[in-house]
């Protein structure tokens, strides 16, 4: 069909096009892919449980960043930082009141908090923001560089390029600070690290607020790109899983890798066959690596984050 | 008042049911609450239907207040509660002395399987309820349709598809038109091809997988087809993508010169935002739906300049040209409500007119005679008719035969905010407006 | 272990079942006879995740798919070939019990989450082919029962009163079945897994199969409920039936209730689905309200009733292994009894 | 000369290239209790765990009452065929009660009222009936340990494998359970004895068998065995031994 209306160009050339450009936006989507997991992997990675509200942090996020630009009328990157700070205030307070009491319980009861914790702050959001979606306008939301006839949309390619410096600077944490070598020793063995002296309480509250400002970040990111709306979380709420479980249960980096094959995946199999199967695409890979490589890309079972 | 009671039986029964769980001996209260409380609700059901010359008369608005579809359903919301707000003004329903209108909310909370139940609850609670309007959208009518049917309560909807109308449904009724695809190609033909010289051949068509994008997109293919256009793409993609760059990357490399896209507004904006951003500029004619919403033209900005769309009605000078009544209606509602009255506002507004004449017309509250006042009425409403004096005609399925789908495009106002005109047809077309060209798609 | 026999002859077990069976004499309210029903759909899930979720501690997210695939055979299989959805009924438990084995024979070979997330993708992978597949299931139209006057056989009825019995009885079914699991080895052998999987293998127990075998059964239960689920609203598509969103609602009526007890998903069931209904009733008229106050609840009880709301009830919750466990969990540093 | 219960063969695993147990070769004969001693990482629970088919042999061969026994036998199997083992920190199965622990191991090819006899039965042999309720998460240390023992009576064993069973075991404890070994031993079920406590070992073996670096060092009664200047050597090198091959 696409070689019949391609004109002057020869079906394969159009072909070869198609297919690069689709891997680029693969590409790109793929970053804010790992960008949203990042969040979800430290939780799961540390805690082994699963934070089912990660979509709707990074959708308040997006909201901070509104609220932000509203008052200031500043650049969405620019207020990066004033965003972390009320993450990081929205993250603890759910700690406090909603994980910290179900601590050392089985991990049905903490898939229920955060059920509830999601329920909690999407209709929150839709209370104080109305369900009407809002949006900052960006001088740059359409920009996009080009590349001979290809095409890179510069908000995604920004949101991917933060979240490879992201990834790096929470590799960083893990590997060289006090604090990483805590989190490392409580994600392989929370009794023994226990034994070890390291307060695994205090280990958990910084990995869930340090998820929470990911997810934040993220959201701030990622303004450019979508419409703010209580229920924006949905749109992840599902990938974020794959990607965590196929980088390998909670390896950060993994995540990165995660997220890029799955972009990458979905947007060929959308762009090749039908974009109403690129998501199918993605889960019968997944299917198929939870068949062939229970651990994830990268090795080991109960990965360390 | 009802709500609390139903609830509460709900309620007892349920602890009842604990009570006799918990202990044997606590048994006979528990029967006996069950046999105290139920014929009660009996009582409170049957009671206020036999009031007469009711003071206040109860539309039900079924409509998404909450969950992913919130957005719409504010703006539904707001267009019926602006219209019962209008009508009680002007001395709500006369011939029943004066009786006012009041709308019941009910939250359909974005979820079709739930609409019949909240429908439901809805008339246990307002056992009085006369009418009703709705609704999120088709499939929310269609899962609506038979509990109205039994209820034997009128409702008018302005849910798009051609699904409801086979259903043959005897109390829904569809003030709206469907035949959206056939208004967007006359379009391409008439207005670019033949009065702009433009030469179109080639349409992409894109539309989000949901029954709405269904029946629009599949009216597209058809026709565009049969008239000669090609269609250099047709595909749909799942609601709320996170990325919608595969599409668009096929869109333009199949070189289509016009594209059909049916979406609600995060969608809208991102194909949109996508397609700019590949440097692909062709004429964008949306299909309604969030193409038509005030928050589309806030998240574009300046681009959304020249956008055409199909709808079936908008707020603008052309709805209310055959009606003076109408008059200050848009500005009206703009003024309290903060947003233009886009289609949706509009339509709903239509819903709850249209049953407030019927009122007047029969001076009854009883469904069945009601119902088929509403089906004779032949009077002129906000929805662009194909009648000279702009009139409404359902036919036996509840259909508005007379309904007519027009072109907007997005243009300057004079104040300089960005609203949807009417472009099309001509016969619509008020106030010397034209379609503008150089805007488009930038 | 041995009372959760006697508990099926206590005498409340009659007293709600007359009440049940009554209630309908008492009201001609629909909305109450629906909303029961809902009740009674829920019910049946929720047991039968619990079988595999909560007896076995393996949280399965797709068992609306199950339901999916039990709600879609029926309602194709009516519109399509006129075959009544009793019969429907079969093919449709057929096909979850094939899927589940596909689920199951890969990833109850690996431990943790894996089933867990496998199973999310599942559920993903069964909405998005019945979106697909147009000519098949309708696609994002779905399909609806056309109301044509009464017939028993296509589940047609004027009012919801027929529903309320043919789907209270399953219930009652769904019940005996799970009371039977409970007794029975397989339902042993699976405790024991939930208790120590590695022990439980060094000790001769065949985890694979019999959680496989439990999910089976959990998929066909489903599957069931799900045909007549789909006749009762009256209108299915991929978005109503097979969401994340159903299975998550599945999910939290199970473990509100309790899980690994029989009645800790009845309970929830009623408490969940009056509560919403409640919720909605009083503050429907602001947008989120609802649905943030169900949030919070949701948040709430799990905190201060760890073992699920069955625990306020000792004698019926903690005839179970599961529930007794969660009470220790919550309260570890008591001192020995 | 009595038969051999078990057989292994020029038994070998590594993992990741390091050689956690290299050409192994020795018997269990039926009703004794080997021990098999050596420096912590010297592959013993890798041995026990090649037994029963927690990991699958690099290659070698393992004869189980004269029939080799496959890969393919899983460890489920094993445990039925009456190969069992308990574990270095015991696993009871915590949400059930001291009884439906044993129970739910006894229902296996029992009716329920034979399994409940059966229960009662190792009860008492195992001096546990007065926890018979008891909640198996709260069992001191050294019940559990019993508990498991329980446990596997319930499958009627030909072979325990008893993996540091006196770890963290206070002297009276031990006693306990020495006597608990002797007198299982004594019903005629044979015992592999894994320990590195060498009191509890010259109080139970009957026989020894010594690995050092996954390698067999050497085998013999209890007596000469300690004596024996290489198996002394191998003992003080644990010091230096950090490996840990679980």
């Amino acid at each position: 069909m696409l070689m019949r209306n391609s004109v002057g160009k020869s079906g394969t050339q159009i072909m070869a096009w198609i297919i690069i450009q689709a891997t680029i936006n693969g590409i790109l989507n793929g970053g804010i892919y790992a960008l949203v997991a990042v969040g979800l992997t430290i939780v799961f990675g540390v805690m082994k449980m699963v934070n089912f509200a990660t979509g709707e942090f990074i959708m308040w996020g997006m909201y901070f960043t509104f609220l932000l630009y509203t008052i200031t009328g500043l650049n969405n990157y620019v207020l990066l930082p004033m965003v972390i700070i009320l993450t990081i205030l929205l993250g603890l307070l759910s700690y406090v009141l909603v994980i910290k009491p179900v601590l050392g319980r089985d991990s049905n009861t903490f898939i229920m908090v955060t059920v509830g914790l999601s329920y909690l702050l999407m209709n929150v959001a839709q209370m104080i923001f109305g369900p009407t979606p809002k949006g900052i306008p960006s001088e740059i939301k359409t920009a996009s560089l080009s590349i001979g006839t290809f095409t890179v949309s510069l908000p995604r390619l920004i949101a991917f390029l933060s979240a490879c410096l992201l990834i790096i600077a929470i590799q960083i944490l893990l590997k060289k600070t006090m604090l990483g070598r805590a989190m490392r020793a409580t994600a392989e063995n929370a009794e023994m690290a226990q034994v070890l002296g390291i307060n695994y309480k205090q280990v958990y509250t910084f990995a869930f607020v340090l998820s929470c400002v990911m997810a934040g970040v993220a959201g701030t990111l990622i303004t450019p790109i979508y419409s703010i709306y209580p229920s924006l979380g949905n749109i992840f709420k599902i990938i974020i899983f794959v990607v965590v479980v196929l980088g390998g249960m909670g390896s950060v980096s993994g995540a990165l890798i995660g997220g890029l094959l799955l972009g990458i995946m979905e947007a060929l199999v959308g762009t090749l066959i039908n974009s109403n199967l690129g998501p199918a695409g993605i889960f019968v890979v997944f299917l198929l690596m939870l068949y062939l490589r229970p651990n994830g890309l990268f090795g080991t079972a109960n990965r360390v984050a | 008042m009802k709500k609390a009671i139903t609830f509460l039986v709900l309620v007892t029964l349920f602890a009842t049911g604990l009570v006799a769980c918990q202990s044997t001996t606590a048994t006979p209260t528990a029967v006996k609450q069950e046999m105290t409380t139920a014929p009660a609700v009996q009582e409170a059901t049957t009671a206020p239907a036999t009031e007469a010359a009711p003071k206040t008369i109860k539309i039900g608005a079924f409509f998404n207040y909450s969950g992913s579809s919130a957005d719409a359903g504010e703006i539904d919301g707001s267009g019926a509660q602006f219209a019962v707000d209008w009508i009680n003004t002007q001395g709500g329903v006369k011939s029943l002395g004066g009786a006012n209108l009041e709308l019941v909310k009910g939250d359909t909370l974005s979820d079709s399987s739930q609409a019949k139940s909240v429908v439901e609850r809805i008339l246990s609670e307002n056992p009085d309820l006369v009418a009703a309007v709705g609704a999120g959208g088709s499939d929310f009518v269609l899962a609506m349709g038979s509990t109205f049917e039994k209820a034997q309560i009128p409702m008018t909807h302005n849910g798009v598809s051609s699904k409801i109308g086979e259903q043959h449904y005897k109390y829904i009724f569809e003030p709206v038109p469907t035949a959206f695809g056939q208004t967007q190609i006359e379009f391409i033909q008439q207005m670019l091809n033949k009065q702009l010289g433009m030469n179109i051949t080639k349409v992409g068509i894109i539309y989000e997988d949901t029954s709405y994008g269904l029946s629009v997109a599949q009216g597209d293919l058809k026709l565009a087809e049969s008239a000669g256009l090609q269609v250099a793409f047709n595909q749909s993609f799942p609601q709320y993508s996170s990325d919608v760059s595969a599409l668009v990357t096929n869109l333009k490399s199949s070189g289509a010169q016009v594209v059909l896209p049916v979406a609600f507004t995060q969608d809208a904006k991102l194909i949109f935002d996508t397609i700019a951003s590949m440097n692909y500029n062709p004429i964008i004619l949306g299909g309604g739906a969030g193409f038509l919403y005030p928050s589309f033209g806030d998240a574009l900005g300046d681009a959304v300049n020249g956008v055409f769309s199909v709808a079936s009605l908008t707020g603008d000078e052309a709805m209310f040209q055959k009606n003076s009544q109408f008059k200050d209606l848009a500005s009206e509602y703009e003024k309290k409500y903060g947003y233009f009255m886009s289609e949706r506002g509009a339509g709903s507004f239509d819903s709850v007119y249209l049953i407030w004449q019927a009122l007047e017309k029969c001076g009854c509250t009883d469904g069945p005679t009601l119902a088929s006042t509403i089906r004779g009425l032949k009077i002129p409403t906000l929805q662009p008719s194909s009648a000279a004096d702009g009139s409404v005609a359902f036919d036996e399925d509840g259909r508005n035969v007379n309904a007519i789908p027009i072109i907007i495009q997005w243009q300057k106002w004079d104040d300089g905010k960005y609203r949807p005109r009417t472009v099309y047809p001509e016969s619509m077309v008020v106030g010397g407006t034209k379609v503008q060209l150089e805007t488009s798609g930038k | 272990m041995k009372n959760s026999l006697n508990i099926l002859k206590k005498l409340p077990i009659a007293v709600i079942a007359i009440l049940m069976v009554s209630i309908p004499a008492f009201t001609d309210n629909n909305y109450i006879i629906s909303t029961l029903v809902y009740c009674f759909v829920f019910a049946s899930l929720a047991i039968a995740w619990n079988l595999i979720g909560g007896y076995g501690e393996q949280v399965s997210w797709c068992n609306a798919s199950f339901v999916a695939i039990g709600a879609y055979t029926g309602m194709i299989m009516y519109k399509m070939l006129g075959i009544s959805p009793f019969i429907a009924i079969l093919v449709g438990t057929g096909l979850a019990f094939i899927a589940a084995t596909l689920i199951g024979y890969g990833t109850f070979r690996l431990r943790g989450i894996y089933f867990s997330i496998a199973t999310i993708a599942f559920g993903e992978i069964v909405r998005i082919s019945l979106q697909f597949w147009q000519g098949l299931t309708g696609g994002a139209a779905g399909y609806y029962v056309t109301y044509t006057g009464q017939n028993f056989s296509a589940l047609m009825f004027k009012n919801d009163v027929p529903f309320y019995y043919i789907l209270l009885a399953l219930l009652v079914i769904v019940i005996l079945i799970a009371s039977w699991f409970e007794r029975s080895k397989i339902g042993h052998y699976l405790s024991a897994i939930k208790g120590d999987e590695d022990a439980a293998i060094s000790l001769g127990i065949d985890s694979f199969k019999i959680k496989l075998t439990t999910f089976q059964l959990s998929a066909v239960i489903s599957a069931a409920v799900g045909t007549f689920f789909g006749f009762f609203i009256g209108f299915i598509d991929p978005g109503t039936v097979s969401s994340l969103n159903l299975s998550v609602k599945i999910v939290v009526i199970a473990i509100i209730g309790g899980v690994g007890t029989i009645w800790g998903p009845v309970l929830g069931s009623f408490v969940i689905n009056i509560l919403a209904e409640g919720l909605n009733s009083m503050f429907g008229d602001v947008g989120g309200l609802s649905l943030a106050v169900y949030g919070f609840l949701l948040i709430v009880i799990v905190i201060f009733k760890p073992a699920g709301l069955i625990s306020l009830f000792p004698k019926w919750g903690n005839n179970s292994k599961s529930a007794r466990k969660s009470d220790d969990e919550s309260t570890q540093n008591e001192v020995l009894p | 000369m009595t038969e051999n219960l078990l057989e292994i063969e020029d038994l070998s695993i590594s993992f990741g290239g390091i050689k956690a147990v290299r050409n192994v070769n020795f018997e269990i004969r039926k009703g004794e209790i080997l021990g098999l001693i050596g420096p912590n990482g010297a592959g013993k629970s890798t041995i026990v765990n090649l037994i029963s088919n927690i990991y699958k042999p690099d290659k070698g061969v393992i004869r189980f009452e004269g029939k080799e026994l496959s890969p393919k036998i899983g460890t489920a199997q094993r445990a039925k065929m009456g190969i069992t083992r308990t574990f270095q920190t015991p696993k009871p199965f915590g949400n059930l009660n001291v009884y439906e622990n044993i129970y739910t191991i006894a229902l296996q090819g029992r009716s329920s009222s034979e399994a409940d006899l059966k229960t009662k039965e190792i009860l008492n042999k195992t001096d546990l009936s007065n926890y018979e309720n008891f909640q198996s998460i709260k069992l001191p240390i050294e019940k559990r340990k019993f508990l498991d023992m329980a446990r596997i009576l319930a499958l009627d064993p030909k072979l325990i494998m008893m993996d540091e069973v006196m770890g963290g075991l206070n002297p009276s404890e031990m006693d306990e359970s020495f006597k608990m070994v002797k007198r299982l031993n004594a019903e005629g079920i044979t015992i592999l004895f894994i320990e590195h406590v060498m009191r509890a070992v010259v109080n139970v073996c009957s026989r020894l068998v010594v690995v050092n670096n996954g390698q067999f060092l050497c085998s013999g009664v209890p007596t000469d065995v300690l004596k024996r200047q290489d198996v002394i050597e191998a003992y003080l090198g644990e010091s230096k031994n950090h490996a840990n091959n679980k």
